[in-house]
């Protein structure tokens, strides 16, 4: 069940190898989650300082394209895990299939996400001094464009960096690289795209709904 | 060291034996150091790149005593002045004492004192280095096109709205905080998964949960720095106004979030000095650490409770009075947490055998380095005091002290404690002993006067001065010319001794560090066969050739 | 090997045979938490009252994601550990810093500069600096000045 | 005994009843502080005479701590950090809270000068008049970056950061002279942003508000483009303006050599340009140096100078270049306006100050 070759010569066995890198994938994220901590603490801060701005200004935001982009993520991260579990049973290219199909939803959010975006602009909408938009002119409209375009900003970034890492994982997956047992790539990959999906959870809320 | 006796061919005495096929010469040509994946040699690298920072760092800081020499101008303009204060913190703080011991000797030793054969992640360990230059590089590049006039805390809306070249250096920093949260990850994961059999959590050696603490403090503090810095840079580059008090944005905001990094940051750098005095004061002493488990989870109550004080550096900006409150009582502990060491390892010396060597002045510098860095730390967090004190000289000199003197004291000791072990030679113990009690003695010469200077009332960062600060700052820099002469009477020795030092064997101090079990230099595997424990480090009830284990701890 | 997590095997065969249904059954939970948060966003619940609400279903849901999607159920302390500290470090890093903001003199939050009461009188001191209405005025207006050695910004950019 | 220790750790004068409790605390805890850290050192220091290695192969013994120890190093070092804290933050409070009854000042840092305004008038720079025996309130602000006001012999310092007010009080206890710092850095200027406390004996204060107010009323409520008054000399408002516009903390009037060149001597007088070329300091070449200071910069000196441009209004202007042609050697000029010297006199006497 263990093909030595997976294991590094300062490993005794595949399972220690597999504790360490999962681990190690844990600490990682929690460095993603303090990374992200400071943005959030940076809006939490404005939004308590300017509550009813923040209030106004987010009214601005299409919720629909927000919720849709929530149901996109949520889902994506279901076809990832679903991804891992294939992969664990041997079936290497269904696995792909469900990674591919993620890939798909992730460029939905994007779309979703662009449109938005551009949307803003449209409105002047924008991010400190570029903050055009007429209609809001209290104090403080200006600095929830700021926070949100930080925070989409680098949750975007996110998506696509976690789309790099599981169309890789979808290439291997397909050539059948993970089919021995030895499925902690696809694992860790998918941990990444849950973080990315567990930080939108918190961003909906937050940005839209207040 | 039983077990391991096995694994090691016990050296005759009398002929201490240099291991002729050991980690330096396993493979030759520059690739083979650029691409190795081994512990110790990334160690080794990190040894030179960190000292050459450190030259780098001591450089600036010579220019900046030099300067301040006369009240008025002397040796360059204030703009210069800035820009060189600035850059003494940034490469002491980010390219040298964050780095250099978790870098040099917890990448050397951890593994070797766990029983492992590498890190967890050795890949990762050599890209942490590699990110390590280029941090290093973006901010030398920063330097050499005009450097920043904003001092290492970078704060708004001063460094939103230099001129200068602020943005290179906080993405320098940026990188480097990778590099940082790397080595952190790796530690951790190397403790929990790749201690040998018999390691169990109460025997690994303190140095062991030292690092891993300081590993915990840098995954859970470096990534927020990380999107501070970031954001001080978009905001400098692009005026979104996150932090600017034009645009509704609070600078006080940028504060809190540096320094929940910065402050932590301390315990980054004291830490590992402090890991590294538990092993340097066992060895001397040759006894056991009085009270293992209470210096042992100490290193984790500095850790937690480290996070929890940042707001005392807040105390004169406008931060509530509460959360002053607060922060301050909080600082109190991690006041508590160093004197448990302090206590403990002073206590080690009862019933010991003590020998004076050069790390152990080293160990008597750092004691009392960290003694009084420490209580004017307290009263510093006195918040009353601190207002006075608050962005002085006083403040200076207190984490000089605390920070620095520690680290280097602790570097230092490491490097000729562990000199040996690593290159398998003797360094020259007449020339130590002088080039510790230069050090030791240039650097209270140099940093007391800037306590008086702080009771006095100069604050910091200041390029002219009112002619009643003169005479004090006149002997500060006469003591920091007794340690640059220091530091370069031990480069020379060591550089020597690299080729031409005494051939030190596997064991020269007679230390049961676990360390020492293996051959000196150590072979690339680290050990000839797996160790196995049965008892705890720095076991010293029986004679050094005694035989085989007797009572496991 | 004493290093081994105790239950690593048990976890590692709970993880091999968890079916796929419970990943089907967690994602309809997260619909349907995401659909609750959404129609009780339209309700106006009171203000703090509001915020808990949304901000309790949005822990909830990231409870699913990472017990089961990210298998903390499964796995192992050290894990766990990880994952808790971050969110101590976090819930700690954000209350002790908004509480700062809320606790403070009133006046020393941005956006206070301008209080009329706190105006003194006498020219050219103490001009308000609360924040300028938006797009009013430029970032380098003529109340900052500019950073000597800098190269003369046009006023406005 | 406060004196003897007062002087032996280089503290300056207590200004201030605060400043007399603070230090009283400073004291108890640095004592303690060196009490404690010399007994280790003896006990340390006597371990190391009584346990020294006297063989190479020599064995110890294991030695296990008992529980009271640890808990004796937990507690006594405890009790005295928070004892220090329980004495030290009550004081700490009672800096944040100014009493009911203190006056007003508004203080505002800008780069690098400190500006007072009492509600009322009048207002000025570098020099804060004060009541002896009055509790003060300060409101700080900032107009540029984060400056920290610092008083050494109150021992007292508060941020001004830009963009809103943050407080703090004092009394000073009797009649002198207080140097003020910015403890924040804050650029070039930032040791050079000095500025000076002086206390005066109450009704001298009282005499001196009213006829400050009397004089300056008609000229406070003015916009800026009228201050420049008829009834002083053109250079002397010359004088007025250039100290409010911080061209002293980079130019002398002496002929010292500061950041910038000095005014002294400078009208019509052939500068040596960076480029190798010279120019004639006319009035011409004195008003662009303030529009575009970067335009000619005299050999020798940083383009450091921010611009003017928009800021100085026409007559301003021509007040501060009258001002420098009448700075002459030769000349019979006003008295400089240089930062305050720090010279605690005593008895001395404020009112005849300027």
């Amino acid at each position: 069940m263990q093909p030595e070759s997976y294991v590094a010569h300062h490993y005794p066995n595949l399972r220690q190898q597999e504790h360490a890198a999962r681990l190690g994938m844990w600490l990682f994220l929690a460095t993603e989650i303090l990374l992200f901590a400071g943005l959030f603490t940076g809006y939490s801060v404005y939004r308590f300082l300017y509550a009813e701005t923040f209030a106004q200004a987010s009214e601005h935001l299409s919720v629909a394209a927000g919720t849709i982009n929530t149901v996109v993520l949520i889902t994506s991260s279901l076809s990832v895990a679903l991804a891992h579990h294939l992969v664990q049973h041997g079936r290497g290219k269904a696995a792909a299939l469900s990674l591919l199909v993620t890939l798909g939803f992730a460029l939905v959010f994007l779309a979703i996400k662009a449109w938005e975006w551009t949307h803003d602009f449209h409105e002047g909408l924008l991010p400190g001094r570029f903050f055009t938009n007429a209609e809001l002119t209290s104090t403080g409209a200006p600095m929830f464009f700021t926070v949100y375009f930080l925070m989409t900003g680098l949750h975007g970034l996110h998506v696509v960096i976690g789309m790099t890492v599981l169309a890789i994982l979808m290439v291997l997956c397909w050539r059948g690289a993970y089919d021995h047992g030895y499925t902690t790539p696809v694992e860790l990959g998918g941990m990444y795209w849950h973080l990315v999906d567990l930080i939108w959870i918190f961003l909906y809320p937050l940005l839209y709904l207040i | 060291m039983s077990q391991s006796l096995a694994t090691t061919p016990p050296a005759p005495a009398d002929a201490p034996a240099y291991n002729p096929r050991n980690y330096l010469n396993a493979e030759a040509g520059i690739a083979s150091w650029l691409l190795t994946r081994d512990h110790k040699r990334i160690a080794v690298m990190y040894l030179v790149v960190t000292t050459l920072s450190f030259a780098l760092g001591g450089f600036y800081a010579m220019l900046i005593r030099i300067e301040l020499l006369t009240p008025g101008p002397t040796i360059m303009s204030a703009m210069s002045y800035n820009r060189m204060f600035t850059l003494h913190g940034v490469v002491m703080i980010f390219l040298f004492m964050i780095p250099a011991i978790p870098g040099v000797f917890g990448n050397f030793f951890l593994p070797l004192m766990l029983g492992a054969r590498d890190v967890a992640f050795p890949r990762l360990n050599l890209l942490s280095l590699y990110l390590y230059a280029i941090g290093a590089a973006i901010a030398v590049y920063g330097m050499i096109h005009g450097g920043a006039d904003t001092g290492w805390t970078f704060y708004t809306p001063y460094s939103t709205t230099t001129v200068t070249k602020v943005v290179p250096i906080l993405l320098g920093a940026f990188v480097l905080g990778f590099s940082s949260i790397l080595t952190g990850l790796n530690f951790i994961v190397t403790t929990h998964t790749l201690r040998a059999p018999g390691m169990s959590w109460m025997r690994m050696p303190l140095f062991v949960w030292s690092i891993y603490a300081t590993s915990v403090i840098q995954i859970l503090a470096t990534p927020v720095l990380g999107i501070t810095l970031l954001l001080v840079a978009f905001e400098h580059a692009f005026g979104w106004g996150i932090f600017d008090p034009a645009r509704g944005g609070d600078p006080i905001l940028f504060q809190h979030l540096f320094w929940f990094y910065s402050h932590p940051a301390v315990y980054i750098m004291v830490l590992p000095a402090m890991a590294v005095m538990s092993e340097v004061i066992q060895a001397s002493a040759r006894k056991n650490i009085f009270g293992y488990k209470a210096v042992a989870f100490s290193s984790l109550g500095i850790a937690f409770v480290g996070f929890f004080t940042w707001g005392h550096h807040l105390f004169t900006s406008g931060q509530s009075t509460l959360d002053a409150g607060i922060f301050g009582v909080l600082s109190m502990f991690v006041g508590i947490f160093t004197a448990i060491k302090v206590f403990n390892w002073t206590a080690t010396l009862y019933e010991g055998a003590v020998k004076f060597t050069t790390w152990f002045a080293y160990f008597c510098g750092f004691l009392f380095f960290l003694v009084f860095g420490g209580m004017t730390g307290i009263a510093l967090a006195t918040v009353s005091l601190d207002i006075h004190w608050q962005d002085t000289y006083f403040v200076v000199a207190h984490f000089h002290f605390i920070m620095v003197g520690s680290v280097i004291m602790a570097w230092l000791a490491a490097l000729h404690y562990w000199w040996p072990k690593m290159f398998g030679r003797l360094y020259p113990e007449g020339w130590g002993l002088v080039s510790a009690v230069l050090i030791i003695l240039g650097f209270n010469a140099t940093f007391i006067p800037q306590f008086l200077l702080g009771n006095y009332g100069m604050p910091r960062r200041y390029y002219s001065y009112p002619e009643r600060f003169w005479p004090l700052n006149v002997a500060s820099t006469a003591g920091a010319s007794l340690l640059a002469f220091g530091f370069t009477i031990i480069l020379v020795y060591l550089a020597i001794s690299l080729r031409w030092g005494k051939v030190a064997g596997p064991n020269p101090w007679g230390s049961r560090g676990f360390e020492w079990d293996t051959l000196s230099p150590p072979p690339t595997e680290n050990f000839l066969e797996n160790p196995v424990y049965t008892r705890g480090p720095h076991d010293y009830t029986e004679a050094p050739e005694g035989a085989e284990v007797t009572h496991a701890t | 090997m004493t290093t081994l997590p105790r239950n690593s095997t048990s976890e590692h065969d709970r993880m091999e045979h968890a079916g796929a249904g419970r990943y089907w059954i967690v994602w309809a939970l997260l619909l349907l938490g995401t659909l609750v948060t959404l129609l009780l966003s339209r309700v106006h619940l009171p203000s703090p009252f509001h915020l808990l609400v949304a901000l309790f279903i949005a822990c909830a849901k990231s409870a699913l994601v990472v017990l089961f999607f990210m298998h903390l159920w499964d796995h192992g302390g050290a894990n766990r550990l990880v994952f808790a500290t971050s969110l101590i470090f976090v819930v700690l890093l954000i209350g002790l810093i908004v509480l700062d903001n809320a606790s403070r003199f009133a006046l020393t939050n941005p956006g206070h500069g301008r209080t009329l009461d706190m105006e003194p009188p006498g020219p050219d001191i103490l001009t308000p600096r609360g924040p300028p209405e938006p797009a009013a005025r430029p970032p380098s207006g003529p109340e900052m000045q500019p950073e000597p050695g800098a190269p003369v910004r046009p006023p406005g950019r | 005994m406060n004196e003897l220790m007062r002087k032996l750790l280089f503290l300056p004068e207590q200004g201030s009843a605060y400043a007399t409790e603070v230090d009283r605390l400073h004291f108890f805890v640095i004592t303690v502080t060196m009490v404690s850290a010399v007994a280790v050192a003896v006990v340390a220091l006597a371990f190391f005479v009584k346990y020294k290695r006297r063989s190479e192969r020599q064995t110890t013994p294991h030695v296990e701590p008992k529980a009271i120890h640890e808990v004796l190093f937990i507690a006594v070092p405890l009790t005295f950090f928070l004892l220090w804290f329980a004495i030290g933050f009550p004081l700490f409070v009672k800096l944040q809270t100014p009493p009911k009854d203190a006056m007003d000042v508004y203080v505002q840092g800008k780069k690098w000068m400190w500006k007072f305004a009492y509600p009322g008038g009048p207002s000025g720079v570098d020099v804060l008049r004060v009541p002896a025996g009055r509790p003060v309130r300060l409101l700080i602000t900032s107009r540029d970056v984060i400056h920290s006001f610092y008083v050494p012999d109150f021992r007292l310092k508060q941020d001004a950061v830009p963009g809103r007010y943050s407080q703090t009080w004092f009394t000073a206890s009797a009649p002198g002279r207080h140097q003020v710092l910015c403890a924040e850095y804050c650029g070039i200027g930032h040791s050079a942003m000095l500025a000076e406390i002086i206390a005066m004996e109450p009704a001298q204060y009282d005499a001196w508000l009213a006829e400050t107010r009397r004089s300056t009323v008609a000229t406070a409520q003015d916009s800026p483009e009228d201050r420049v008054d008829p009834r002083t000399s053109l250079s002397e408002q010359g004088r007025l303006l250039s100290g409010e516009y911080g061209c002293f903390k980079c130019h002398t009037v002496d002929g010292t050599r500061h950041i910038g060149p000095t005014w002294l001597d400078l009208y019509r007088k052939a500068e040596p340009l960076q480029d190798g070329k010279s120019v004639v300091a006319d009035e011409a070449y004195l008003t662009e140096s303030m529009m575009d200071p970067a335009a000619k910069i005299v050999a020798g000196y940083q383009n450091v100078m921010p611009t003017y441009q928009g800021r100085v209004p026409g007559p301003e202007i021509a007040a501060i270049v009258e001002f420098i042609r009448s700075l002459r050697t030769d000349a019979v000029r006003p008295e400089p306006s240089k930062g305050p010297v720090y010279v605690p006199v005593p008895g001395y006497d404020p009112t005849s100050a300027r």
